[in-house]
Formats: C-alpha cells, sequence, structure tokens
C-alpha cells in the first residue's frame, strides 16, 4: 500500500534520512521502532507531506507523492497523530472532528453566504459523523469543550478520533503512547486492532515495546536515517544489531 | 444622537468610525487565520485611488466605484499573496511593511511612469498632490450597509468550511495541512478577501475626505489599523468593530487632551498587548475575570486568543 | 570628482545605517526580538547627549557615554514594561513587534512634549556650532568631513568589540546559549532575565553612541530623526540576516550603496522604492539574508 | 497667457523693491498697535463673538500649530482689551486637527454645526483645508486658512478665504529677482517628491526658471524626514549650478544647507516658505551666508512695517520666544476677521462674510493687505538674503557674494 524506495532527507550537511526501503502491506499494522533521534518523526513528517525527501520515492497506491502537498496526501487517504498532541486547543472537540472533515465538503463560500440547500445538507451529515466518531471515542460529554481544556487522555483520543475523520486508508501514529500508563497503553493497543478489524492500514512509529508487541504484524528497525533491521517481533528480538541499538541508547544519550 | 454630539461625536466622526470599523474587519481576517499582515494601509491606497479615479477621472457612478477598488485590491493582492504569505510572523510583517512602502511610492510616480510608458502627458493619481475637491458622495447609510454585509459575510464564513479551516491555520497550520485543508489557497483567498475589504474602506473614505494622497496611507495607517482589531480584540469579529468606534471616538471625547494624543496612542497599543492581550472585546478573558471574581480557580488550559496564537514560530 | 564623491558619500551614509542598526540586531540575534522601538531609543540617545551638553555644560566628548548609559536605562525600562510581561507569558514574538511599536509612538510624543518645551515650536535643536570642526579636510580629492571618519571608525570598531563580546567572553558565550535556547540556559543556571536586561542594555548604549554621532554629524535634531531611519534600518537588517551583526554592517553598506546608485544614476524618485522592492526580494528569496546562514544559526 | 505671466513677474519684483525703495531706513520704524480700522466701533453689536480654529496642535504637523495658536489667542486678547468690537468681545475655541484629515472634518464639523461659530481660521494644512473647508462653505461659514498655500484653495467657494500668499506670488517674484540683480544663469533644482508643499513649490520654482530661460542643471529629489542629502547634491553640484533652488521645509532646509557647504559650495540658495523660518538662520549659521528667502513675512526683515515690529513685541512678550511666518499669518488672520465682524457690525455669518471681502489696504504685519476678487491675499513678499548672518534687502550690492 505504502512504499518507501530508497528515502533519504538531508538537512544541510547531515542526513537524517539514509537510503530507507520500506512496505507498509494493506491491512496489517505496522511498526516503525528506534531510538531518539533515529528519525522516526522525519520519515512521518516525510510521507505525510510536511517534508519531503531529498532523494527516493514514496509512493502510496500507485501514486508517487513523494512532493505532494500535505492536503494532496490527506485526500489520497493518509491521516496521522502527533508525537506531541496538536488539536486546535482553542476550538470545541466536535470543531476539531469537523476541520477532520474538511476534505469532505464541497460546499462554497458562496453557497454558505445563501445557506444553500448543499450546504445545510452537508453541514448535517458533517455533524452527524462528528457526532458519530466522538460516541465511538467516549467523548460524548466533551463534544462542547475546547480541546485544550480536555484531560491529557481525551485529548490523545479526540487526536486519533480527528485523524479517522479524514477518512483514510492508513493512518500513521506518532508515539501515540506517549504520557500513557500502562493501563492506558493496553485500551490504546486495542483500539488500534480494532481499526485492523475494520480494514484500516496502521503504522505505529513507537518507543513502547509493549505495544509494539501487542499490535504489529511487522516491525521496521531505524538508527542513525537506516533501516537497520525488519521483520516479526519474535524475529527481531534476537537481531544483534537491534539489541545494539538499543543498549546503546543509554550511552550516546540522545545523539544527533 | 443628541447624547452623542453632546460627547462631542458628530455624523463625520460616526462616518469615519464606521470607516475604521471595516479596516478592523479587513486586518481582522488576516490575524484569525494567523497571518501577521500589514499590507492593509497599501491596498486602502489601491482602493481610494481606484476608486476615486473611476468616479472623478471616468464620471462613473459611486457603487462602480468601490466595487472597482475593491477589485483592484483583490487583483495586486493575489501575485502579492502567493509569494509572500510563504513567510511567517515577523517576517511576514516586515515583508508586508515593505509592500506597503512600494505601493505609496509607486502611486506617488504613477503619473511620470505612465506618461513615459505612453509617451504623452496623463494625470491621474496627481503625484504627491493627490486627487483634490472630490466630492463628498459617501452617505453614513452607504457605510453601514456595507459593514452589516461584511459582517454578515464573516459571520457567515466563520460557521463554514472555509472559516473552519482558518481557525486551524491560526492554531497550527501544519496539522491543519494534515486534516486536508489547502492551506496555501485559504490563507491566499483570506488575503484577497481582506485586500478587497480595506481596498472597499479606501474607496469609500476617498469619498469622505474629499482629497487622498499617497501619504495618508503610509506606515502610520498600517499601525492605526492593526491598533483597531488589537484594542478591539481578534477573538471574535465584534472586537474589531469595536476597537475602530473607540479609536475614532476618543479624541473626540479627549479633544480637552490635544497635546497628549500621540502619547495616549503609543500607552493604548502598548499596555493592550501587554496586560489586555484578549482586547476589549474578549469572551474568554471575561469569563477568566468573571471566575476570578468568584473565587474559582480559571482551567489551567485556557486557550489563547487569537492574537495571542497568531503565528507560531 | 562625481564618482570619487558619490563613493564617498555612500560609505558615510552606509557607516551611519550600520551604526544604527548594530544594535537593532544585537535585540534581534540574542532575543529574537524584533524591537521596533529601537529608533526610538536612538532618538532619545542623541537628545540625552544634546541635553548634557547645552543644560549641564559638558564637554562634548563626555556626551557620548552619557547618551549610551542614558539610552541604555531607558531600553532596559523599555524591556521591563514592554517585553518582560510578555515573555514571561510565553505570548508570540508578534506580541512584542505591537508592544514595541506602541513603545516607540509614545517615546516619540512624549519627546515632542519635551521639545517643545526646550526648543520652541520648531522642535529643531542642535550642538553648538563649532563643537566639531564640519569643514571638509583639506588635500584631498573628495570632500570629507571629520565627523564622517570618526562615525564610520566607531561603525567598525563596536562591531569588532560586539563581536568579541559575544564569541570571545564568558558573557557572550551565555548571550548565545540564551540564543541558542532560553530554556535550556536557564537550565544550564544561566540568569536568562539578566542576560535580557544586559542585552536591550547594550542595544540601548548603541543606539545611543550613534544617536549622539549622529546627532553631531547632521546637527539638526527633531524627535523625528528615527522615524526615517527606523524603516532603512529594518530593510538593513533582513539584508544582513537578521539578528547577524556583521551582516547588520553589510547590509547597511549595501543599502546605502543602493541609494546613492539610485540617486547618482538619475533615479532619486525611486530611491525608496528600489530599497524596499529589494527589502521584499530577500525575504522571498533569501530570508537569511545576505551573509546568513539557514535558520538555527542566531548570534 | 504668456505676456501676462510676465506682467505679474514685473509686477511681483516691483512692487517690493519700491516698497523698499521708500523706506531706506529700517531702524527709524516706529511699532505702531494693530487695530487702524476703516470702520467706526460697532454700535449693535454686543455679547460674546465667537470664532474657531482648526490647528495642527499634535501629530507630525504640530510644528506650525503651536505658533499659530499662539499668534490667534494674541490677536484675540489685544482685540479685546483694545475694544475693537466694540460692546462685544471676541472669543475663540481651538480644535486640534492632529495633521489628520479626517479629524480635520471632524473638529470643522464641530465648530461650524455645533459650537456655531462666526467664522473658522485654518485648517493648518493645505490637504486639511481641502478636507475640511467644504464642510463650512456648505454650512455659509467664513473659513480663512492661515497657512494653505496650495492652488486652488479658495476655489472651494465663496466662503473660503485666505491671507497666506501662495508660494506662486512669491517664489517666481523672489526668482526673477535674483535672477535680474545677480545674473543668474545655471540652476539646480531639490525637493521632497511626497509632500504637496514641497512639490507645489517645485513646480512653481520650475515653471519661474525656465520663463526666464535659466539652465535647469538637474532636479533632483527626497523624501520627507530624509537627513542625509549629499548623493543628491553632489549630482546637483556635477552640473556646476550658479544657484541652488530648494523646496523643503524647515529641519531639512536646514540640513540641505549644511550638507550643501561641507560638499564645498558656496553659491546662492533660493528657497521658499520652508526656509523663511528664524530656526534656518540659527541653525544654518555661517552657512547661511547667501542664502536667498522669498516669503510673506519674516522676523528679519529689515524693512518691517510698524504693525509688523508691535507684533513681535507682543508676541515675545506673550510667548517668550520669536514667531515665525506662520504665527504672523495666523495673526494677521485674527485680526481681519475681527475687522470684518466690526465693519458688518454683525456676527451673522454671511453679513461678515461680505464684509471681510470688502476689506482694502488694512495695515497688518504682513503689510498693507487686501483681497482679491476670488479672496486671496493682496500684499508685497519680502525677497532677503543672508548677509553675515542676518537678512538684508537683496540688491545688486548685497547680492555679492565673497568678499
Amino acid at each position: 500500500m505504502l512504499i518507501l524506495q530508497n528515502v533519504s532527507r538531508q538537512f544541510g550537511g547531515l542526513a537524517a534520512l539514509a537510503n530507507v526501503n520500506m512496505t507498509v502491506p494493506e491491512g496489517q499494522v505496522t511498526g516503525l521502532i528506534g531510538p531518539n533521534g533515529a528519525g522516526k518523526t522525519t520519515l512521518i513528517n516525510n510521507i505525510s507531506g510536511l517534508d519531503h525527501p531529498t532523494g527516493g520515492t514514496i509512493r502510496f497506491r500507485d501514486v508517487d507523492i513523494s512532493r505532494q502537498p500535505p492536503h494532496k496526501i490527506t485526500a489520497l487517504g493518509i491521516a496521522r497523530t502527533y508525537q506531541n498532541i496538536r488539536l486546535f486547543g482553542e476550538m470545541t472537540a466536535l470543531e476539531n472532528l469537523l476541520i477532520g472533515q474538511h476534505g469532505r465538503g464541497k460546499a462554497t463560500i458562496l453557497e454558505s453566504l445563501v445557506f444553500a440547500p448543499r450546504f445545510r445538507r452537508e453541514e448535517k451529515t458533517l455533524r452527524a459523523h462528528a457526532f458519530e466518531l466522538l460516541e465511538q471515542f467516549g467523548l460524548q460529554a466533551a463534544a462542547n469543550t475546547p480541546a485544550g481544556a480536555l484531560p491529557y487522555g481525551d485529548q490523545r483520543r479526540l487526536e486519533l478520533a480527528r485523524a479517522i475523520a479524514t477518512h483514510p486508508h492508513l493512518i500513521l501514529l506518532d508515539e501515540p503512547t506517549a504520557g500513557m500508563n500502562p493501563v492506558e497503553t493496553h485500551q490504546l493497543g486495542e483500539q488500534i486492532l480494532r481499526l485492523r478489524a475494520s480494514g484500516q492500514t496502521v503504522l505505529v512509529i513507537e518507543h513502547d515495546m509493549s505495544l509494539i508487541q501487542q499490535v504489529c504484524d511487522e516491525i521496521y528497525v531505524l538508527n542513525f536515517g537506516q533501516i537497520i533491521a525488519h521483520g516479526t517481533h519474535e524475529a527481531l528480538k534476537r537481531d544483534p544489531q537491534v539489541i545494539q541499538a538499543y543498549l546503546g541508547e543509554d550511552a550516546e544519550d540522545g545523539a544527533a | 444622537m443628541e447624547f452623542l454630539s453632546s460627547l462631542g461625536i458628530s455624523e463625520p466622526v460616526v462616518q469615519f468610525a464606521l470607516i475604521n470599523a471595516i479596516l478592523g474587519l479587513s486586518i481582522y481576517l488576516t490575524l484569525f487565520t494567523g497571518m501577521f499582515s500589514l499590507a492593509n494601509a497599501g491596498f486602502m491606497a489601491i482602493g481610494a485611488f481606484t476608486g476615486v479615479i473611476i468616479t472623478q477621472r471616468l464620471g462613473l457612478p459611486l457603487p462602480i466605484g468601490v466595487a472597482g477598488g475593491m477589485l483592484m485590491a483583490g487583483v495586486i493582492a493575489l501575485p502579492i499573496g502567493l509569494p509572500v504569505l510563504r513567510l511567517r510572523d515577523i517576517y511576514l510583517a516586515i515583508a508586508t511593511i515593505g509592500f506597503g512602502e512600494v505601493v505609496r511610492i509607486l502611486i506617488l510616480n504613477f503619473d511620470p511612469l505612465v506618461s513615459g510608458l505612453i509617451g504623452m502627458d496623463v494625470e491621474i493619481t496627481g503625484g504627491a498632490l493627490g486627487i483634490k475637491r472630490i466630492p463628498k458622495l459617501t452617505e453614513t447609510w452607504h457605510l453601514i450597509i456595507f459593514l452589516i454585509l461584511i459582517s454578515y459575510f464573516i459571520t457567515r464564513l466563520h460557521r463554514s468550511r472555509f472559516g473552519r479551516a482558518m481557525a486551524a491555520i491560526r492554531q497550527d497550520e501544519k496539522a491543519a495541512a494534515n486534516m486536508g485543508i489547502d492551506t496555501v489557497y485559504v490563507k491566499n483567498v483570506v488575503f484577497i478577501l481582506s485586500a478587497m475589504i480595506a481596498g472597499g474602506a479606501g474607496a469609500w473614505s476617498g469619498h469622505l475626505t474629499r482629497i487622498i494622497s499617497p501619504g495618508d496611507f503610509g506606515f502610520d495607517k498600517a499601525v492605526d489599523i492593526l491598533a483597531f482589531a488589537v484594542l478591539g480584540g481578534t477573538s471574535t469579529w465584534v472586537g474589531p468593530i469595536v476597537g475602530g468606534f473607540v479609536l475614532t471616538a476618543l479624541p473626540e471625547v479627549l479633544r480637552f487632551a490635544d497635546q497628549f494624543r500621540g502619547v495616549i496612542n503609543g500607552l493604548i497599543l502598548m499596555l493592550v498587548i501587554v496586560y489586555v492581550p484578549g482586547g476589549l472585546v474578549n469572551p474568554a478573558g471575561i469569563r477568566r475575570i468573571f471566575e476570578r471574581l468568584r473565587g474559582r480557580k480559571s482551567p489551567s488550559a485556557v486557550p489563547p486568543t487569537s492574537t495571542e496564537a497568531g503565528s507560531k514560530a | 570628482m562625481n564618482v570619487t564623491q558619490q563613493i564617498i558619500n555612500a560609505i558615510w551614509l552606509g557607516s551611519v545605517y550600520s551604526l544604527f542598526s548594530l544594535g537593532y540586531a544585537l535585540v534581534f540575534s540574542v532575543l529574537g526580538v524584533l524591537n521596533l522601538a529601537h529608533s526610538a531609543i536612538f532618538m532619545w540617545g542623541a537628545f540625552i547627549g544634546l541635553v548634557s551638553v547645552l543644560y549641564f555644560g559638558f564637554p562634548v566628548w563626555l556626551s557620548v557615554p552619557v547618551a549610551m548609559i542614558g539610552a541604555g536605562l531607558l531600553a532596559v525600562l523599555l524591556e521591563r514594561v514592554a517585553f518582560a510581561p510578555l515573555r514571561a507569558r510565553g505570548a508570540p514574538r508578534i506580541s512584542q513587534l505591537i508592544s514595541s511599536i506602541g513603545a516607540s509612538i509614545l517615546l516619540v510624543s512624549v519627546a515632542q512634549l519635551i521639545f517643545q518645551q526646550l526648543f520652541g515650536a520648531q522642535m529643531l535643536a542642535r550642538f553648538p556650532l563649532g563643537s566639531i570642526p564640519t569643514d571638509p579636510i583639506e588635500g584631498l580629492p573628495f570632500n570629507v568631513t571629520p565627523i564622517q571618519v570618526i562615525i564610520l571608525v566607531v561603525a567598525l570598531v563596536l562591531m569588532v568589540l560586539l563581536q568579541l563580546l559575544i564569541s570571545r567572553t564568558r558573557l557572550g558565550q551565555r548571550m548565545r546559549a540564551v540564543a541558542f535556547n532560553t530554556r535550556t540556559a536557564s537550565l544550564l543556571g544561566i540568569n536568562v532575565g539578566g542576560i535580557f536586561v544586559f542585552t536591550f542594555f547594550l542595544a540601548g548604549a548603541l543606539a545611543g553612541a550613534a544617536g549622539v554621532l549622529f546627532g553631531l554629524a547632521y546637527n539638526a535634531l527633531t524627535p523625528f530623526i528615527g522615524e526615517a531611519i527606523a524603516l532603512k534600518g529594518l530593510t538593513v537588517i533582513v539584508l544582513g540576516g537578521l539578528g547577524n551583526i556583521q551582516g547588520a554592517l553589510i547590509g547597511g553598506f549595501v543599502v546605502a550603496g543602493l541609494e546613492v546608485f539610485s540617486i547618482a544614476a538619475g533615479g532619486s524618485n525611486y530611491r525608496d522604492a528600489i530599497v524596499f522592492s529589494l527589502l521584499f526580494l530577500i525575504l522571498l528569496v533569501r530570508p537569511q539574508g545576505l551573509v546568513g546562514q539557514k535558520e538555527g544559526t542566531r548570534a | 497667457m504668456k505676456s501676462a505671466a510676465r506682467l505679474f513677474l514685473i509686477l511681483l519684483i516691483l512692487v517690493p523693491a519700491l516698497a523698499m525703495a521708500q523706506e531706506a531706513t529700517p531702524e527709524a520704524v516706529a511699532s505702531v498697535p494693530m487695530g487702524t480700522s476703516a470702520c467706526p466701533a460697532p454700535a449693535t453689536l454686543s455679547g460674546e463673538v465667537t470664532i474657531g480654529a482648526v490647528l495642527t496642535l499634535s501629530g507630525g504637523a504640530s510644528v506650525y500649530g503651536g505658533p499659530q495658536q499662539a499668534a490667534i489667542q494674541l490677536a484675540v486678547d489685544q482685540v479685546n482689551e483694545a475694544g475693537y468690537l466694540g460692546g462685544a468681545t471676541l472669543n475663540v475655541i481651538f480644535e486640534d486637527s492632529a495633521s489628520e484629515n479626517e479629524q480635520a472634518i471632524n473638529a470643522m464639523t464641530k465648530l461650524v454645526e455645533e459650537d456655531q461659530v462666526v467664522a473658522v481660521l485654518g485648517p493648518t494644512l493645505s490637504r486639511e483645508a481641502f478636507s475640511a473647508d467644504p464642510v463650512a462653505q456648505d454650512n455659509g461659514t467664513v473659513v480663512m486658512g492661515v497657512s494653505n498655500t496650495a492652488i486652488g484653495i479658495t476655489d472651494m467657494g465663496e466662503f473660503v478665504f485666505r491671507d497666506s500668499l501662495p508660494e506662486a506670488a512669491v517664489i517666481p517674484g523672489v526668482i526673477g529677482q535674483a535672477t535680474e540683480l545677480l545674473g543668474l544663469t545655471r540652476v539646480g533644482l531639490l525637493y521632497a517628491n511626497d509632500d504637496d508643499f514641497t512639490v507645489s513649490g517645485y513646480e512653481v520654482m520650475r515653471d519661474a526658471f525656465s520663463e526666464l530661460g535659466i539652465e535647469i542643471v538637474g532636479e533632483e529629489t527626497y523624501a520627507t524626514g530624509d537627513v542625509d542629502f549629499n548623493a543628491q547634491l553632489t549630482n546637483l553640484l556635477s552640473g556646476d549650478p550658479d544657484v541652488l533652488a530648494v523646496s523643503a521645509l524647515a529641519a531639512e532646509a536646514v540640513q540641505i544647507t549644511l550638507q550643501a557647504r561641507a560638499l564645498g559650495y558656496d553659491g546662492y540658495i533660493i528657497g521658499g516658505n520652508g526656509f523663511n523660518s528664524p530656526a534656518v538662520l540659527e541653525q544654518t549659521g555661517a552657512d547661511s551666508e547667501g542664502l536667498i528667502v522669498g516669503g510673506a513675512w519674516n522676523i528679519g526683515n529689515p524693512t518691517p512695517t510698524g504693525e509688523s515690529v508691535y507684533f513681535v513685541a507682543a508676541y515675545e512678550a506673550a510667548t517668550d520666544s520669536s514667531p515665525d511666518q506662520f504665527a504672523a499669518q495666523a495673526y494677521t488672520g485674527a485680526w481681519l476677521l475681527a475687522e470684518a465682524i466690526r465693519c458688518a457690525d454683525s456676527a451673522d455669518r454671511t453679513a461678515v462674510r461680505d464684509s471681510l471681502a470688502g476689506i482694502v489696504d488694512y495695515a497688518t504685519p504682513l503689510g498693507v493687505f487686501s483681497f482679491d476678487e476670488n479672496r486671496n491675499p493682496i500684499h508685497a513678499p519680502v525677497a532677503q538674503i543672508v548677509r553675515e548672518g542676518r537678512f538684508v534687502v537683496l540688491t545688486a550690492e548685497t547680492g555679492v557674494l565673497g568678499e
């Protein structure tokens, strides 16, 4: 579904990503792990269009998205969450979900000015869908609360709901367990598995091995901008390079 | 009316207050979308000159002049916005200051420039002398209707998909892009709309002040327009209108304080942004004060107002 | 005579622009603040120096340090009132910009009131004639006055000193740390508030020195001397790469050169249009300035 | 058309020359109090007669508004002291235009519609006058510009007057006189191209020089607020002019003079109203040598009228500072209104207008003053040259520099 070929990203003289090759198969949960500063977030930014690779290609459902702007990529069906929550804090939870559906609306400014039937119909469906999502994520009570004022856990879930609101085929989760306790992490894992069950493809970038173990069908390991290993959780546990990367992390203390 | 005139507020004051409210709304649109643009004085100049040239040199009626002024401002905003709106916060502010100055100087030199191009002497903008003896065609009710239309437009905008996209871009442009919002498109459309409103205000005001010259639309004007929005507050569309009214009426009410006006203006701008960041009309801030009065603690994550969150570095 | 003289004119104007812009660039480089009230501080520096000579009978040379201290303290006051509360609240940089515009209007208005009282309705004031020799230096194939040479030398020396301060001293090291990241700096035990105050003082003092020298060179002071140079100064520091100190120096000479060249080429009507178009272009094409590197390397 | 202009020029040259010829000994001029009226003291007028004044008391042009206010207040006090209006007293309301067109309109509206003043002095700036005078005109109220020099001010209507000589009435005379006396042949022009006052001054200068067949070796512009004119001056001087004609406001006039001298230029500099300020002479010191200034009034005029001497003394006593041309014109304006009210013996706006339009040969600090049929002032301008730090009458002898 998503294929990365020789993707590189140079910042000045520094290579944040070097010849990354990766495939995310449809209907599966793929994991991407690696120590701090390995280039995980750079990679997800490149896939979601916030950044563009300096070399190589990214293909999504046979479309080259390497240089596409983010909104086009979203329209093609890739959604994401962020390592540090990036909700629209001044807006209510409901409005956040409406924005998530931005690309699905068709009504023009003019139509909204004159309350055209299409505008009214469309607003109604968007709202209905937003309420569905709120319910699905147990956020009904928060509908009219500014997102910035919600408790942390609710914000996390709202962000995921917002990503789903864009009707993606592929969801990129950037360290979704950051700041969560083990119980919450496990709940999130179940949520991801439910998504997979409903036919969703997921790419999880994580630090937390327990979540990876719980949900991933296949795992890539990134270190110093390069994929150093790839396989199932069981296979990687015994890979010396992976062990080295993870053990070495403490000693190097977040290099690069 | 009696009460207003007892405060020294005559009809012209009301008219200029309306113009300034419209100007406040023009910059409100860009601020609401997280763009700190100081280009609106330039667009006002373009609208004023286009409008007046249409009614005075071409002899067409005022509504066509206003429409022409708005259109011209919008048309010029397009090629300016495309490259400039890639810039953020301070850089955008500086670039738009530069734009305003270039507009002013080009209007100043417009006649010799055009005369040189077409090979005969023409008088279009009148250079530094400007265009004089413009009949006073603008009536108060014109301005009231225009302001109501703009306000209606903005309130509808806020409740539309496009308006939500504007707010989203202000709060987090990158996340907004990931939501499928074409940020470049939205920002440019807003920039053009803002320019058109400023252009309209310019065309109306040109037919009120009876004389327009390039010097009336310099950096000082850009700061004035900013002040309307900042004082009133940019968390709702009501703020800039209130700001425009207050800052226009204030000098009239304070006529006794002639010499200290500059001091008062400077203090207002500085103190409001430092100590009343949401401006005069700021529901969130009022709620916070109210809650504090009732002895409750305000929620820790209070949403910042839009000038505040105006632009992230 | 013409070409040589125009080159001299450009160098001279360039040193004025550079001198003005040093403090402007310093505040931006260390603190990330675009202080549009810098021009008002500059004017106050000139005014303080002038008052020290006219009303306190100080010798002219002494007015320079007096103005530096006075303008420095004024800048610190400004920092405390107009910037520190915003910083404490974590307000965006744009709020600081707006606040500085307000401060600038306020400072100029107050100066206007005082000028009117002291110097009459015209608000024109000057150092006593003959405070500095204004006759051209003799025996040169072009006209240059001693004060023009002094300003050029001072601009260069101050730039070098500032550069040394930032790159060679412990204080400078701390300033760079603050410039890099205020949070990290405070974790390293650096008194960040103190660095802010010091940087503003230094920038104010530079503005004060520039103001007095400017006053001596042009010797006709009004409360508005900062206004015209403010927007030019903006172009200078953008051209030099916002917050780059050598950049400010080079930017000053480039802008001055461009102005003088456009006049010499017969386009005095378009001088400012050319300068502001350049400002525009630089921001679009090379926002890091002519001599700057890519982002993330302030100071 | 051309011959009419030439005749006008000749008249302008002759009138001041004749006036100066008559008063050969300046020191002999005695101070004469204002108020030699053509009319008897008003019999029916009583109570308080209120006039208004719209001035730039704040904002960029507050430099001019301050002296105007002081001078008008002085005149009003003198009118009342002298019982010039019989049983009535004159009262003045000052309004600030903040140097902005919008505020000028607001101030004018307040005075005319709310305060119901008999007549208004001001607004200070010509562009403000174009904005605000129609308000007075529409309300049938006299408005008299005391510092408006732009073309077309009084075309706004029959209630619009001015007592300030337009540049077109001053500069051609000065230029014609200087050219004839000093034998000028090459001129360089310098002006601010973003200000209506300096641009109109420049246009008048350019036309006057071309009319006289003098070669223009260069035209340079700058922006208001500039301080460095070296590049423009270098360009002009390379054309080797024998006179620089400069249309500038006072602050820039000082800089231009100083910098031209520093660049080694020691020829004549002709300036318009902007140079006509005591500050320019004071600020430029020895560099002012050879400055030729034309204006409606100058404190340094070596041949002042008796009223002028009286005015200067009274102004200095009242304000502790020396008056400039703006003050003299504002002072004269207030007295002209008082005279019009006195002669009308009425506070009726139309009666005052008609009476004002009829003023002929009224003795003022500006000289013997009349209005022409277009309500523009007629009086002799001054043409002077600075020699050894003092203004002297421009003659063939005083004009020779460098001995």
